[in-house]
């Protein structure tokens, strides 16, 4: 019989055993889009792939994008939890169940995608009949089945004591298939001293095994685009770029995930600033070097202006691509902003006029006129003496200016709450790291080699079965959670005993400035 | 405007190097000792050279063997790499399209040597020298105003130099036209490599000149630009055998 | 405390932002605009004064006419002159590398006396006075003792009037050795115009108006005797008309016109007559010949009656002999390949066959002359003589005749003694049999006095080392070269003259068929104190006064081409402006016409009648060998008997060394064929060796420079386990050399190549010790009936080094 | 001179580590002896450079860029050493680094003048170097690198300079039987520095700030100079992977020069107990990682340009795999990524001479990495075909190796003299945290009433 203790037991285990109505609700449009998504694909396995706005030389599209990006957000977990765990972080034991699911459904549905963009789905096994290991597609299947394979052991091996004590734990009034399912996952788990020296060590293991896993991973999808010599594509920086890139979406779906979950359930207590600040630095280092990577990506094409090259960047910059394209650099500059913003402001900013929500909204609708009146100069006639290159210099500074401007003024709301503040980086990460996967793999398939330039709208189809895909996501991910505690309960009882051990010790001056800003707490390399 | 551009017919062109000393003679660039050629130290601004398509190519087994010759002066590129990385205006692209070089404001990086697909650009390893009398050969034009010095004038070491599509000649016909008081035409001049070549192989004008020999030429089918797909749009233009 | 740098954080942000949205704005604009110019006035300057002057270069045989720039008295550049119809205003790197010539730092600078031992290189300067003191010392001294014809001038490619003033020369002091070095060329060449057409000259080729070229031998684009006259009529022929014609080179070697051409066939050296034969067979065989020639304006197609006897024909000749089988076997071209080039050659009328102006191939011993003449006869059976497209006939500008030479007995007699070199007399046919004379002297012949213009047989000749031999038999030697080059090395005077651009002179214009005259005129005055050979000749005729003196009523060289050219049609001061004067456009002679009989085919002939027929058997032969017997015939180095003794055909080179064996070298020890090539950029004369800009483009085929190298294969490398660029020995029976091997892969396999003119070991400080010179490896000896130095009948071996 | 009392921190290796400075040995004589001779020879080289022109050097036509690049690059990647370890793991929060800080900054210090210096001394006419700031444009990378480089160099040394700032003051108090023109340094220096709370506040607060700024250059350098690489069009150097990856070779190379100046000073300067063996355990997780990642962008890069096999790169690509850079390549290969793994993981653990000859060998390899990102690309340019025979290879020449020499001596020099000169371990940031070195180890751990500590 495993002890508990009676705030976990509250808080954690009862909801397991609850079925609120709006549970009932979510499940059921979540099912619903599945089910439209379903039949969308059943539609298109029976017409063929002719159904999607895909042609030559578009080959590759939507359901591609979903792929590197869903296999971007599965970082989410498995890495941040196993790099976390390697590098002693105590922070994360709240967060790492959470994270770990996130990789494990993420995959799921990640792969899934391959499947649904394959003309032959029916087909799927020759790959390992017919297998080459020259092809970077063999080496994806291989990578992404380790992958899958190892974060899935990778969260049933902490879910296990988990389980065990649920087993021990059940109210009475638990269905029996439940507190089955809890038995059987328990593994007959008793909690003696080896079985926890096996399980520390396995996990210990894992998550050093599972690092260069996740990392090849990516790697690999990149490297399916930088291994062939399409224009935009062949580029070296590919593999570290989509790593970074996934290991930001990561973080990114783990604020909402976190978030959403801590809301859900009120684990407030549990998942606390400290989760949110530290993550939170984590996510801003991994913009940075996110900019790094893009700029350095395309810094290298626009001054080499190589004749098929630079049409897939110029589509970008200022091309078909370019709403996509600023779409997404204005996501990760606002992601940036709004959790750096709270950092630098003072606390009594509010007061000054500069601070205010309200100049906040003018400079942004400034902004929006402003850029609304750019998009017309070309055509309306009106506006053709602004048609100088200084005068539309100077209004995109304008533009710029403003938008910072807004950006000053929603910074001391946002640093009232940073919990929502963090959930809107999030989510403007994943939005802007969705529509990166969209501008790397489109320009370059719109503007191939020796085949005129396409365009490319994605159909129907491609959006329900889109939207399909992240309604089965969220589904798995809530139903999961509502059998399965969402804060790693021992994890976080062991860490409560460290805390409790640390505490005891009187260290002198552990940091030599306590006060200093930007400094993670105990983030021990 | 005027885009000078010049066309090489590779049918025409006999690999007689002529095009290669005349620019050496036009242009003063000195003979360097036997050791420094074997190095690569040569400097002939105006090369030829046998030419696989691309290195890998194969040029066939004995006796259906494909050899080509190539000659090759400065492109001056439309977009050229050389300019971008000069980190002091040392050369620059004028209105003209000419990519030009200001000895007197190089100073030896060799950026631009390096960043240059075509390797047309030459460095003055030591100071160029003649043995006497060998120096009386040189040609006297200078082409200089204050800070810049360009043109045949001879080089000091330690700064790059290349293929200048002859500017000297261009400023001496501009000088003539004026000094006779008449507008310059575009036919007025060529450099010192198409006057000479043996199969009149070249010909050099004004590519905004839509009645050009150059702009006749450039329509060619045969017709092709070294290493396009680098993005350099070099205003030679060849015209391929056969 | 964390405000301010907060608030300079903002601030950092944002004009990092701005000027970036600024940049971007402006991306457009900034990729593609020019880049700020420095904005400043250029001044051009240039010389203070400065002319241009008209003249022809004299650094090959093409002798294209320059326009000379001259700024404040320097010679600072020379371009073609379009006024000159073989170069049309271009200019090779020889003409273009000239003022390397005339400024060259080891040019002499005045006249030398030897003063120690022969060749060990101690000189004294003296002054011209003294020169023309001693030269007419030994002439009077020679013309007193009656031989005046021991005195034998060796000259190099001299053409114009310096050529018949040097013979006037030669003549008038009474000596009939004026010995050129064709034989080591075009003599081959000529000889075989000459025994079918009738002509002893080059024959000029229509290319502009050719729709099919086969050219044999030597790249016409490079090294003939004309390469730039080629060049023009190839790229008309190429580009310059609506219709594209084929070029075929037949070649051993792939050179830059193999390489231009439209296809390459490999050939096995020295049996280019088996494949013209091959290909006069098919043509024959289907009908393609032109009946009209054959029948009515050429000798012995047919067989014939002559003397009572039954003659064969060329006709059934060559069907017995020279079936492709055969042919194949021969030449190692596919059967295939040759009916079908036969048949292109046949139908794309106007081909034509052109004959390599430079000796090398075709000179593999008397094969050569066979093998011109089959060449040549190509051009006869398809009708290609003397129409457009085809063969012309180089006619000349009239040149007002030399004055009679006046009575002089000694001269007289000296004038009908036989020539040093045997031409006429051990070697029949030979108009010149330049590389023998140094045999002739070891053997016997008496020179008292040896003058070399424009001639370095100790480099040039194969086997040069016997001249040097021979001079140490001589006891007066003048060398009037402008370097110190190895024969100059071994005179007891050296007269240098100066270079072409400071002296006087003049040029046949060849090549175009159309007579023509180029000048050679003095653009600055001479450097050093030098004097024109003719101009030194003058004050010789004179110091030496008689008849020799009478002989030469002009005072100088200038005055000489003033009173030849006379009559060209021009006034000296125009001729003088224009460098050039011509009658353009070559007027074809109908068959059979009064032009034709006259002009065309027998105008040269000596003992066949000039009766108008193109000699498919060869009078003339017969004339010369006619009477010989088998034995004699197998000594001249001839297989045949009979009518196939004038009947062009193949003979197997008999490679030097083992003569018992017939076949010469045993094949398996010396198993590479040795071919010197001529190449572009240093060509065919030494002082260009030491030009360093010819040096530094001299190897621009392989990668090489400032040196010499050895061509061969990629498979016959491998076989002998040799690597690119490895050292290697390249030996014969005559010599050896080390330089280095680079693969090519577009040679024959059982050829290897070393280029000409490297190896020098005098001339100056460029060209010595620069390389291998190939022709020390080559045969020495001349072939026994045409006085031809032999090329290609040398086999070597190669081995690392 | 200066106010008389003056706050310092307590530092109880004080003496040890101010034992350094109060004396010069006589080894330290001929050690600077020597190293002044090797400049010396360095300079004697330059002069014929000056006087003759780059002919002296191996470099030609198509290699303009060789040793001395290298050098460069070289030189400014070991200059990321003291940045990292003080800036970016200052930001990281790693207070273990603390007693190492100064003896890595010192390395960036000293590196960057060398690297700057290799620019020079690159250049075919150094007397017109002015002419980059009087006509500078700012579309060349070189000036990118020009404006980085110099204002890395500056904020090293404020930073350097500040951090120094309250040991100097303890030298001006301490090393009173100094000579009077080294005492009269430290007073100048010192800048009446008094070590009160506030000013110690007042300094962290700059450095952390400060550490934020040097980051981002540290970043933009060395990505800056790649890009002189990457910027051009030619095949193995236009790559996008350049710039993370010099970076990453930077503070590689950096890191591992921390390691072997750490173990000099150790065991010259008697330090064992300053700088203790955990330090160098820190380091070599960092070296594993570091290794491991070299790796990863080695393959990153190989492997795309290997799939995509355009000709003009291939060239590049068997040249170094299996052509006339192979030995070299596989060379590098072995010594900057087989060796040090191997030796890090399985032998280095707590012993330092291990560690220090993988330290070794991965700068020689990284130099090497560096010769062979610049040199093999420059000898199979895109018409490779323009190349005589003979061409398209580099043998550097004796004054290239020389100069070469001279600016590694100079670096060592200047370091030398320096831990003669300045406490090479900080004091005052040692002293806060030295009690630290004696945490108990982590408790263990003991849950649900299961486990217990042993």
């Amino acid at each position: 019989m495993l002890a508990i203790d009676a705030r976990d037991k509250e808080k954690i285990v009862a909801p397991l055993f609850r079925t609120p109505r709006a549970f009932v609700l979510l499940v059921l449009i979540l099912s619903a889009l599945v089910a439209i998504g379903v039949a969308a694909y059943v539609r298109q396995v029976t017409l063929g792939l002719g159904v999607t706005a895909m042609d030559r030389p578009v080959y590759w599209s939507t359901y591609m994008v979903n792929f590197v990006f869903f296999i971007g957000i599965s970082h989410a977990g498995t890495l941040i939890s196993a790099i976390l765990r390697v590098t002693g972080a105590e922070w994360r034991r709240p967060i790492t169940r959470v994270a770990e699911a996130i990789t494990v459904f993420a995959l799921m549905v990640g792969t899934l995608q391959i499947v649904i963009d394959m003309g032959r789905p029916d087909r799927l096994p020759f790959t390992l009949l017919y297998g080459r290991l020259q092809s970077p597609i063999l080496w994806d299947i291989v990578s992404v089945t380790v992958y899958f394979l190892s974060s899935i052991t990778y969260l049933y091996l902490p879910l296990m004591p988990d389980a065990a004590i649920l087993r021990d734990n059940c109210p009475s009034d638990a269905p029996a298939w439940q507190r089955k399912l809890y038995i059987v996952l328990a593994l007959g788990w008793r909690g003696n001293h080896e079985q926890w020296v096996r399980l520390e060590k396995a996990i210990a293991v894992l998550a050093v095994l599972i690092i260069p896993v996740a990392v090849s991973v990516h790697s690999i999808i990149s490297w399916i685009l930088a291994t062939t010599v399409q224009p935009g594509w062949h580029s070296t920086i590919f593999g570290p770029y989509f790593v970074v890139g996934a290991i930001f979406s990561g973080i990114g779906a783990l604020f909402l995930a976190m978030t959403g979950v801590r809301k859900a359930l009120g684990l407030e207590s549990y998942i606390g600033l400290r989760q949110y600040r530290n993550l939170g630095l984590l996510f801003i280092a991994m913009n940075a070097i996110w900019f790094y990577f893009t700029y350095a990506e395309h810094l290298g094409i626009a001054t080499g202006q190589q004749v098929e090259e630079f049409p897939v960047l110029a589509s970008k910059l200022w091309g078909s691509f370019a709403p996509t394209f600023w779409v997404m650099a204005l996501a990760m500059v606002a992601a940036f902003w709004v959790l750096v913003a709270p950092l630098l402001v003072p606390a009594g900013a509010a007061k000054v006029a500069l601070f205010r929500p309200r100049l906040a909204l003018a400079s942004a609708s400034t902004a929006l006129i402003l850029f609304g009146i750019l998009q017309r100069i070309p055509m309306a006639p009106t506006l053709a003496a602004l048609d100088t290159p200084n005068a539309t210099t100077a209004a995109w500074v304008g533009v710029i200016v403003m938008l910072m401007l807004a950006g000053l003024g929603v910074a001391p709301w946002l640093k009232a709450r940073p919990v929502t503040a963090t959930a809107i980086a999030g989510g403007l990460v994943l939005a802007g790291m969705w529509l990166e996967r969209w501008n790397i793999i489109l320009p370059t398939m719109t503007h191939p080699r020796l085949i005129p330039y396409a365009v490319y709208t994605p159909s129907l189809t491609e959006i329900l079965i889109t939207v399909g895909s992240l309604a089965l996501f969220t589904l798995l991910f809530v139903v999961f959670f509502k059998f399965f505690p969402s804060v790693s309960i021992w994890e976080v009882a062991e860490g409560r005993v460290i805390e409790e051990a640390r505490s005891k010790i009187v260290v002198p001056a552990p940091e030599p400035s306590e006060a200093g800003w930007l400094r993670p707490r105990r983030f021990k390399l | 405007m005027t885009r000078w551009a010049m066309v090489i017919d590779l049918e025409k062109c006999v690999a007689c190097q002529g095009c290669s000393i005349a620019c050496r003679f036009e242009n003063n660039t000195p003979a360097v000792s036997p050791e420094q050629a074997a190095r690569g130290r040569a400097i002939r601004w105006n090369d030829v050279f046998p030419f696989p398509v691309n290195p890998t190519e194969d040029t066939g087994e004995y006796p259906n063997v494909k050899a080509r010759y190539m000659t090759r002066p400065c492109m001056h590129c439309e977009n050229p790499p050389c300019t971008k990385v000069c980190p002091v205006l040392a050369t620059y692209k004028d209105e003209e399209g000419l990519v030009r070089q200001n000895y007197s404001r190089c100073i030896g990086c060799r950026f631009c040597t390096v960043a240059c697909p075509y390797g047309v650009r030459y460095f003055n390893w030591y100071a160029p020298q003649w043995e006497d009398p060998l120096a009386l050969r040189l040609n006297p034009d200078r082409l200089e105003s204050r800070g810049v010095l360009e043109g045949p004038a001879v080089r000091p070491k330690g700064v790059v130099e290349k293929c200048t599509f002859c500017i000297h000649r261009l400023a001496k016909a501009r000088a003539r036209a004026e000094a006779e008081g008449r507008a310059f035409r575009g036919d007025e001049y060529v450099p010192a490599c198409v006057q000479t070549c043996t199969g009149k192989a070249r010909y050099f004008g004004d590519l905004d000149d839509p009645n050009s020999t150059v702009t006749q030429l450039e329509k060619s089918p045969r017709a092709f630009r070294l290493l396009e797909e680098v993005g350099t749009h070099p205003k030679v233009i060849y015209l391929r055998e056969g | 405390m964390a405000q301010p740098l907060s608030r300079r954080s903002f601030l950092k942000l944002g004009t990092a932002a701005a000027g970036s949205a600024a940049a971007l704005a402006a991306l457009q604009n900034v990729m593609g605009a020019a880049q700020a110019a420095p904005q400043t006035q250029f001044q051009v300057q240039t010389g203070a004064e400065e002319k241009v002057v008209a003249s022809a270069c004299a650094l090959c045989p093409a002798g294209c006419g320059v326009l000379v720039r001259v700024a404040d008295g320097r010679v600072v550049k020379l371009e073609g002159n379009p006024m000159h119809p073989v170069n049309q205003g271009a200019l090779c790197p020889k003409g273009q590398a000239a003022p390397e010539l005339l400024y060259n730092p080891d040019r002499l600078t005045g006249p030398l006396r030897r003063t120690g031992e022969r060749g060990a290189g101690a000189w004294e300067s003296i002054t011209w006075d003294e020169a023309v003191q001693t030269v007419t010392a030994k002439l009077t001294e020679l013309r007193q003792a009656g031989h005046p014809e021991r005195a034998a001038l060796l000259h190099g490619d001299t053409r114009g009037q310096m050529r018949s003033f040097l013979t006037r020369f030669m003549q008038a002091v009474g000596s009939p050795n004026v010995i050129s070095h064709e034989s080591l060329n075009v003599a081959a060449a000529k000889l075989g115009v000459y025994l079918t057409q009738g002509v002893y000259d080059l024959p000029a080729y229509d290319l502009e108006q050719s729709r099919y070229v086969l050219a044999f031998g030597a790249g016409l684009l490079e090294a003939g005797s004309n390469p730039q006259r080629m060049i023009s009529g190839y790229t008309y022929l190429r580009r310059g008309r609506a219709e594209r014609g084929k070029v075929v080179v037949v070649d051993p070697r792939q050179s830059i016109t193999a390489a231009k051409a439209d296809e390459w066939i490999p050939i096995r050296p020295g049996t280019d007559a088996a494949l013209a034969l091959g290909m006069a067979n098919v043509i024959i065989r289907s009908g393609l010949v032109d009946a009209d020639f054959v029948k009515n304006y050429a000798f012995g197609f047919d067989g014939f009656t002559a003397d009572g006897k039954q003659h064969k024909g060329f006709k059934d000749f060559v069907l017995e002999n020279f079936d492709s089988t055969r042919v194949e076997q021969i030449t190692g071209v596919p059967s295939t390949t040759i009916a079908r080039i036969a048949g292109e050659f046949a139908t794309s009328r106007p081909a034509v066959a052109i004959l390599p102006g430079k000796g090398g191939l075709l000179n593999g011993g008397f094969d050569g002359v066979y093998a011109a003449m089959a060449v040549h006869i190509l051009n006869a059976l398809v009708g290609s003589i003397d129409v457009p497209g085809g063969v012309m006939t180089q006619r000349y500008m009239p040149c007002v005749e030399w004055p009679a030479l006046p009575a002089d007995p000694v001269a007289e007699k000296g004038r009908q003694a036989e020539r040093v070199d045997g031409a006429g007399t051990q070697f029949p046919l030979a108009r010149d049999a330049y590389q023998a004379v140094a045999d002739r002297i070891l053997e016997g012949a008496e020179v008292e006095a040896l003058f070399l213009y424009d001639a370095n047989p100790i480099f040039e000749v194969p086997g040069g080392a016997r001249f040097a031999d021979a001079f140490a038999k001589v006891p007066f030697i003048v060398s009037f070269s402008s370097f110190m080059d190895e024969s100059a090395e071994h005179a007891d005077l050296v007269l240098p003259e100066p270079t072409f651009l400071e002296r006087w002179g003049d040029d046949h214009i060849a090549g175009l068929g159309y007579p023509g005259i180029a000048l050679r005129q003095p653009v600055i005055e001479p450097l050093y104190d030098t004097m024109n050979t003719a101009d030194f000749l003058f004050k010789v005729a004179q110091t030496v006064g008689g008849p020799v003196a009478q002989a030469f009523p002009w005072r100088s060289y200038e005055e000489v081409l003033r009173f030849r050219l006379a009559d060209i049609g021009a006034d000296w001061d125009t001729f003088r402006e224009l460098g050039v004067w011509l009658v353009p456009g070559y007027r074809f002679a109908r068959r059979g016409s009064e032009r034709w009989l006259a002009e065309v085919v027998g105008r040269d002939r000596r003992n066949a009648p000039h009766d108008g027929y193109f000699d498919l058997y060869s009078r003339e032969l017969n004339c010369a060998l006619g009477g010989k017997q088998k034995d004699e015939l197998a000594g001249l180095g001839i297989s045949q008997i009979g009518d196939g003794v004038n009947l062009p055909h193949y003979e197997p080179t008999a490679y030097a060394g083992d003569p018992s064996t017939g076949s010469g070298q045993a094949e398996n020890e010396y198993p590479f064929v040795l071919n010197v090539i001529t190449l572009m950029s240093l060509g065919p004369r030494s002082e260009a060796a030491n030009m360093p800009t010819l040096q530094e483009i001299s190897g621009m085929t392989v990668g090489e420079t400032w040196n010499s190298w050895l061509e061969m294969n990629p498979e016959a490398a491998r076989a002998l386990g040799l690597a690119d660029k490895d050292p290697v020995w390249v030996e014969s029976l005559f010599g050896i050399a080390q330089t280095k091997v680079r693969l090519v892969k577009g040679l024959r396999p059982d050829v290897v190549n070393l280029p000409y003119n490297q190896g020098h070991t005098a001339v100056g400080r460029f060209a010595r010790n620069r390389g291998v010179n190939g022709l020390v490896l080559l045969n020495p000896a001349s072939e026994p009936v045409s006085g031809l130095a032999a090329f290609t009948n040398t086999r070597v071996k190669v081995y690392r080094a | 001179m200066h106010l008389a009392t003056s706050y310092h921190p307590q530092n109880k290796h004080e003496d040890t580590i101010l034992s350094p400075l109060r004396r010069i040995t006589f080894v330290d004589r001929w050690l600077w002896a020597v190293l002044l001779g090797v400049m010396g020879l360095g300079a004697y080289a330059y002069s014929r450079q000056w006087v003759f022109g780059l002919g002296v050097t191996g470099m030609n036509r198509p290699v303009y860029w060789g040793v001395y690049i290298t050098n460069f690059v070289f030189f400014i990647g070991l200059a990321h050493s003291g940045t990292f370890i003080s800036a970016i793991l200052r930001l990281a929060g790693a207070g273990w680094r603390k007693p190492l800080t100064r003896a890595a900054e010192a390395i960036t210090l000293f590196s960057l003048p060398f690297g700057v210096a290799s620019i020079l001394i690159d250049m075919g006419r150094p007397d017109r170097v002015l002419n980059v700031i009087f006509y500078g444009r700012f579309q060349s990378p070189l000036l990118w690198d020009f404006t980085a480089v110099s204002l890395y160099l500056f904020s090293s040394v404020v930073f350097f300079y500040l951090s120094l700032l309250p040991d100097i003051a303890l030298c001006r108090d301490r090393l009173t039987e100094a000579p009077l023109w080294q005492q009269r340094v430290y007073g100048f220096l010192a800048f009446g520095w008094q070590g009160r709370p506030e000013q110690f506040h007042r300094l962290e607060r700059v450095l952390d700030g400060m550490a934020i700024f040097m980051t981002m250059l540290v970043v933009t350098v060395h990505t800056v100079v790649s890009w002189v690489f990457g910027m051009t069009v030619q095949p193995g150097w236009h790559t996008a992977l350049i710039g993370p990856f010099f970076l990453l070779g930077a503070i590689f190379s950096g890191t591992a020069a921390v390691v072997i100046a750490l173990a000099i000073l150790r065991r010259v300067y008697h330090m064992q107990e300053v700088l203790t063996v955990s330090l160098f355990n820190s380091l070599r997780k960092l070296l594993i990682v570091f290794t491991l990642g070299w790796l990863y962008m080695m393959v990153a890069e190989h492997l795309t340009q290997f799939y995509g096999s355009l000709p003009d790169e291939m060239e590049v690509f068997w040249q170094k795999f299996t052509g006339a850079f192979a030995p070299l390549f596989w060379l590098m290969f072995l010594i900057v990524f087989v060796l040090p793994l191997i030796i890090f993981v399985f032998l280095g653990k707590n012993r330092i001479g291990w560690m220090v000859a993988a330290s070794v060998l991965i700068n020689v390899g990284m130099w090497l990495e560096r010769f062979l990102v610049i040199v093999p690309t420059e000898t199979r340019p895109r018409l490779v075909s323009t190349l005589m025979a003979g061409m398209g290879n580099y043998q550097p020449t004796w004054v290239e190796g020389a100069i070469t020499a001279s600016l590694f001596a100079g670096m060592v020099l200047l370091y030398a003299v320096f831990t003669r000169l300045f406490p090479v371990v900080p004091i005052w940031e040692t002293a806060e945290a030295v009690e630290a070195e004696t945490l108990p180890a982590r408790p263990r751990r003991s849950l649900f009433g299961m486990r217990r500590s042993r």
